[in-house]
């Protein structure tokens, strides 16, 4: 009986627990979204995605180097 | 805790030397480290305080602290290979202890003494040849529920086989070391693999770089979905701890994450709390995600009315990028503030996210989600497969650990199915009910069972991508889970 | 035996208060640990039937079973590293032994007094220089071999530059580690992947996944020619149990193995019964793999008319798909009913080809036969040579072991294509000869030799599918044949 | 002398065995095929490969319901 | 060294029966030890000398050089542990040791039982709750550089994560196991392969099966500016030494190598040489390289003339096949021929350009480049983020780092442009200064710099391929500086 | 002062040491393209290529000898 009031006192824990975590998510999720459609002119999709041209993986550079070679040589 | 003492007064009288002061200290020191055992409401959320990341940036551990979480480990430890009968297990164990006073060390020696004069009784069980023929014959079936019954075969496939090989006699596939000769192949998969927690951590990596956040960002609150499907995890283990001593603590916490239908969650949890039932609980856990359109659809119709299961839901918005590689960092941060015990699980799955999202590290994303994740399925599965051997799944607790994780399921769905109902109560924006048996994660099962009976209600109602959202909610909302079973119980 | 006993009786008489019931002890234990190395053809079937599953479902090992076990497994170490003089070691072991009465204990501390005592007396080697300056250039020799002859590339390539780290003079690569200071990364390499048995057993999963045992199902009793080029393999161990006491039993198991034409069974044997000797036999197995196309042809066309290379052999039947999942499934029953000792090899094997086969787990089966195969093939070869240091490798038994293993390769295809001939005295349905070659492995170079033999004899013979049947059969039976070995002689 | 002894018992063990384990097996695999042949109408070459759809690859899974959203929103 | 002879007489006292013949014998290992810590420039050429291959191979290391080398290492150890004050830790050293006389070990044991009495003070630090808060800000901050400024990535993406992850308060997820629990897994991976050494040599043998030495083969000289700009190392290395005591001799070494600009190399010596600081070095050396296109330019312009920069290079003759083939197998004899410490860095470097040239291994090389290398990033730079943690990064000596680390660059770059310069005066065949500064490595991207500075002063000028040489002789050249490195001060 | 003064010896020494292994390995460089040159027709381009031939990929081979098989059934 003692133990059963064990796994109450965990089911209530628990749940309060992830319902207080995925509230809070909620509340996160939805600052977030707000802060980006306000300042989304700040954060344009573009930018993201051209930001790896300063560090791209090493492969492609040196294909493309020679690649570069090759061409010179042919 | 009186069979402690008992102990602890018998070791005493044996050495004959014994003086009141010592006797004190057996209960000092049994009192810091059992007193945990019973706990209230409000002493769980104390503790549970103390552990969250916002209290500890302000009050990290004391050295007193340290020193008893060590001697609390230790004293576990010890007390695990007494009640298993390995003496010399525990004898080693307090030989290798260090930065602890000589007196709890003399103690516990005098705990193992007093245990190994009493000797140890195995518990009844089948004949080891029996035993084993029969794990043999359950291995064939899963393999059989895996290729002819498509039952998540990637996982129960790899399982049935180690299970196999694990109870093939004289073999000793899964054995340990012995003197000048190596342990069986299938002990460094686990021991290395499972007990490090380091498989089931990279399988959720890979499972992060599969999934997009993007449906849940779009209709946050359909996350509260996912967080009422965990209910199934807390009923499965009261029904655990109502078992009359079956199940200890640690086994019911772990029994009870069935119900989060999420595989390395399960894993992880089991090998940390209860690597006994380890094979039962990812064999129960998988065959469950498998038989997900089976349990679902029954319920989600008698929860629901037609017209409930016909409401269309207004479209999707847009995500933009940038909410999206800002989410896993916004979950990480969060679980990092108020439950560091889930990080491990919810860090992984996030970080594989981040790489799937911020499209710098497509080639690390890539391996995540292909060569690396399925390695480790591989490496993973036959693990698990070598804890199904014969004495720890054939006996009743297998029975229980299967009825209850399909009560899990069961509770599951409907705990999400009735929030959902409740919502639509509260809310103006109308939800359909069906989205929430998908909080259960089961991730992208339980999603599609819930856009297939949607759409026999209403050929027009497309509610996968609406599914999704509560879908993966479930799979942090059953990490959170784990993380609180393991600061409470672990 | 005999040395043994006086040794034993050495450290009895030097503690001085030796009585009879002591020597009498000595001579128990080892009776109960050397018996073995006597047997008859009737103790060695009663051994493998009491290894047999089939035995241990209904006789599962006792507690004295088990003892005696380890009691032997805890002798065989010290014996092995009082042998090469690391007492330290001897002690060591003795020293983690548990669950052993003391008295088993003190006499094998005697045993390493008395070793110790007498001092250990390294055999003659070359200069450690000299040594390490051959192996490098051997090295190169392999990498040469590798690249521009096309010997087994994939494998001599990082065996031979494994073998030139390894030598590299102060590097320490394969070196164990010191105080504070990591070992060389060969080291890990070596003990993490090949002592445990995990890099071979790997692969061989990864040539389940590629191996389509379908030819051997349409043509059953092809397998039979699979089996009779075993007879390389025991002829090769005779031959090395011939060599004046050159080579252990062990040894001689391993060299014999060779014969198999199957690298991973080879390394994981040797890594078994003869790490000492594993460089130089994974060398020996890859070279005359690669070498197949050489060796095999002439000893066709001494063993058979032009006749008999030219008969055509009739179409194989279609294998259903069903037929072809149980096949693994048939296989690894077979093996643990009859031998146990063969299931990692054979377990191993089979799981790749189930999850090959049953078309539910495409990725994991992709993965096994690429990225995962691949990254162990780069570490296996790697750690097998550094197996190949200059004491090791450059002595008289390496010689030993290259002419045996060739002649393993001799005898195998000779036996494969007699047997052939005498199936075609007695069957009706005729088979072609020459596929009785592709027996002997080398998967699946062997079966092209045939094929090509049968199109010089008959340009409208496509023996290439047929000779797959004894191909694939063929390290069905190098898996028994290491099976048996290990049970015996392990 | 002894020891060659030795050998040969291995040799005939090993190869006895050998040749047991491979014309078991060949009975197994004749019985196999006598089996299947005849219940061949219960093991239609479909239903093998109509299997694994209870069970797929969640990253299909996933790109199923990710076109699927993608192209509602489209 | 003072210290350690105040000591070790102090325990000697402490002892009570302290003759003066264990005094001198306190003096003679402490010297036998000690004595490399003052070394010349002759004295660090015969030491290296007494290192190379060459000279190894007439004369192997004696069994008194190995005792020695076995002591020195034990000794090290012992007082590293003492002055992290982990007493029980140097005990186990000691515990452990074999082969040695039991003087040295008692000695070890009184050094040991002194600093026990004196007791361990820590140094002073952050609160670890604050430190941890601001070390989560770091990784954060790495993170955001690696995904919307392109900071390296693949590197500073995961090292980003994993210290936000080993900073979690509780989590515990690079802590070192508890009795009866797993470590953390971050634990794992960075024992397992960062101290190993293991997972920096697989991405270096990656490394070099993505690398052409095509461009270096056609003009060798250009690889004396590889060598060139491995001056900043040294230069770093001296600014470390003047920082007053701030850093040991190692970890001004490992501090140096940063200015290699090579992410491998870097990380391997530092988790030999320094793995306090090895969190600081990485992130510096992936920071640095990241800003080679920002660092780089404005010091060659400012080091040549406009008519310097739009030199035209004569074109690069073809390389043939076989020149490639024999090119890694080159470099590796010499190397063990003249300096075997760096040869497992050079050696794996070298295995991958092999794989990738010989063309008989191209499943090896696709994954080596690919699955292999991914796997490894991806745990490497988890491993690398766990080290950052508060007290081994937020203090002075980071700043330290982080300025010589920059320095290093800067002067390599000068380094390297100032000798193709000086080259100009000497040879008729003009060298373009640009591809100089190339020489630091920081593979493609330097050479990629190289170009479009010198495409900006001439329009025609393309100078990508020619500058791929000195980059890819300046990974050789700092894997050579490592080896030195190693040899001198590991 | 001391510990600077054991900094200038490692530069010393550490810059000696790669200058020196770099020279050498330039004179190899030369040597050796000085050779393959002389020598060319020893080693001709295709004799590499075709050197693999012999000990191929084994899944290439399975997957030719899969083929034939398949071919001659259908
Ligand atoms: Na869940
Ligand atoms: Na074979
Ligand atoms: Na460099």
């Amino acid at each position: 009986m003692e133990l059963l009031m064990q796994g109450v006192v965990l089911m209530v824990i628990g749940m309060a627990t992830v319902f207080a975590f995925l509230v809070l998510l909620i509340i996160a999720m939805n600052s977030s979204s707000a802060f980006f459609s306000k300042f989304a002119h700040l954060f344009p999709e573009e930018e993201v995605k051209a930001a790896p041209a300063g560090g791209t993986d090493p492969t492609a550079e040196i294909a493309v180097a020679l690649a570069a070679i090759r061409a010179k040589r042919g | 805790m009186k069979k402690f003492i008992t102990m602890g007064l018998l070791a005493v009288a044996i050495l004959g030397g014994a003086t009141s002061v010592q006797a004190e200290e057996v209960c000092t020191v049994a009192d810091g480290v059992k007193t945990e055992k019973k706990i209230s409401i409000a002493d769980g959320f104390k503790k549970l305080g103390r552990e969250t990341g916002i209290y500890r940036f302000f009050n990290p551990p004391t050295k007193e602290e340290k020193v008893v979480a060590y001697q609390a480990a230790l004293k576990k430890t010890v007390e695990a290979e007494i009640s298993a009968g390995h003496f010399h297990g525990a004898y080693e164990q307090i030989h290798k202890a260090h930065g602890i006073d000589e007196s709890t060390l003399e103690l516990l020696k005098l705990q193992v003494q007093a245990a190994e004069k009493k000797g140890y009784e195995p518990p009844l069980q089948l004949p080891e040849g029996l035993g084993q023929f029969i794990m043999i014959l359950v291995g064939l079936g899963l393999i059989y529920l895996a290729i002819a019954k498509g039952f998540e075969p990637l996982l129960l496939l790899p399982i049935g086989f180690g299970a196999i090989l694990t109870n093939i006699p004289m073999a000793g596939i899964s054995a340990g070391p012995m003197p000048g000769q190596p342990a069986g192949f299938l002990y460094y998969f686990y021991t290395i693999g499972v007990e490090s927690g380091v498989f089931p951590l990279l399988i959720f990596m890979g499972v992060g770089a599969m999934t997009d956040f993007g449906p849940l960002l779009a209709n946050p609150k359909t996350a509260l979905l996912g967080a009422a499907a965990q209910f199934g995890i807390f009923i499965a283990l009261l029904g655990a701890m109502a078992c009359g001593g079956m199940f200890s603590m640690q086994d019911a916490a772990a029994i009870g994450i069935i119900g989060g239908a999420d595989g390395p969650t399960a894993i992880f949890l089991a090998s940390r709390l209860s690597p006994n039932l380890l094979g039962a609980i990812a064999v129960a856990a998988y065959s469950y995600m498998a038989l997900v359109p089976i349990i679902q659809p029954p319920i989600m119709r008698l929860l629901t009315t037609k017209e409930e299961r016909a409401i269309e839901m207004k479209q999707l918005r847009h995500v933009s990028k940038t909410e999206k590689i800002v989410f896993p960092l916004l979950v990480l941060v969060l679980c990092l503030l108020l439950l560091p015990s889930a990080t491990p699980l919810i860090g992984m799955l996030m970080l594989g996210n981040l790489m799937k999202e911020s499209c710098v590290v497509d080639r690390l994303s890539d391996t995540a989600q292909n060569s690396l994740i399925n390695i480790v399925t591989i490496m993973l599965g036959l693990a698990v497969g070598s804890k199904l051997a014969a004495d720890k799944f054939l006996n009743i607790q297998t029975i229980g650990i299967l009825v209850l994780g399909l009560a899990a399921f069961i509770i599951g769905t409907a705990a999400g199915l009735l929030l959902a109902k409740l919502m639509n109560k509260i809310c103006k924006d109308k939800v359909n009910p069906l989205i929430g048996s998908a909080g259960v994660s089961a991730v992208p099962m339980a999603a599609r069972v819930a856009n297939k009976v949607g759409l026999e209600a209403n050929p027009q109602n497309f509610l996968l991508m609406h599914a999704m959202g509560p879908n993966v909610a479930g799979v942090i909302g059953s990490a959170v889970a784990a993380g609180v079973l393991l600061a409470l119980v672990g």
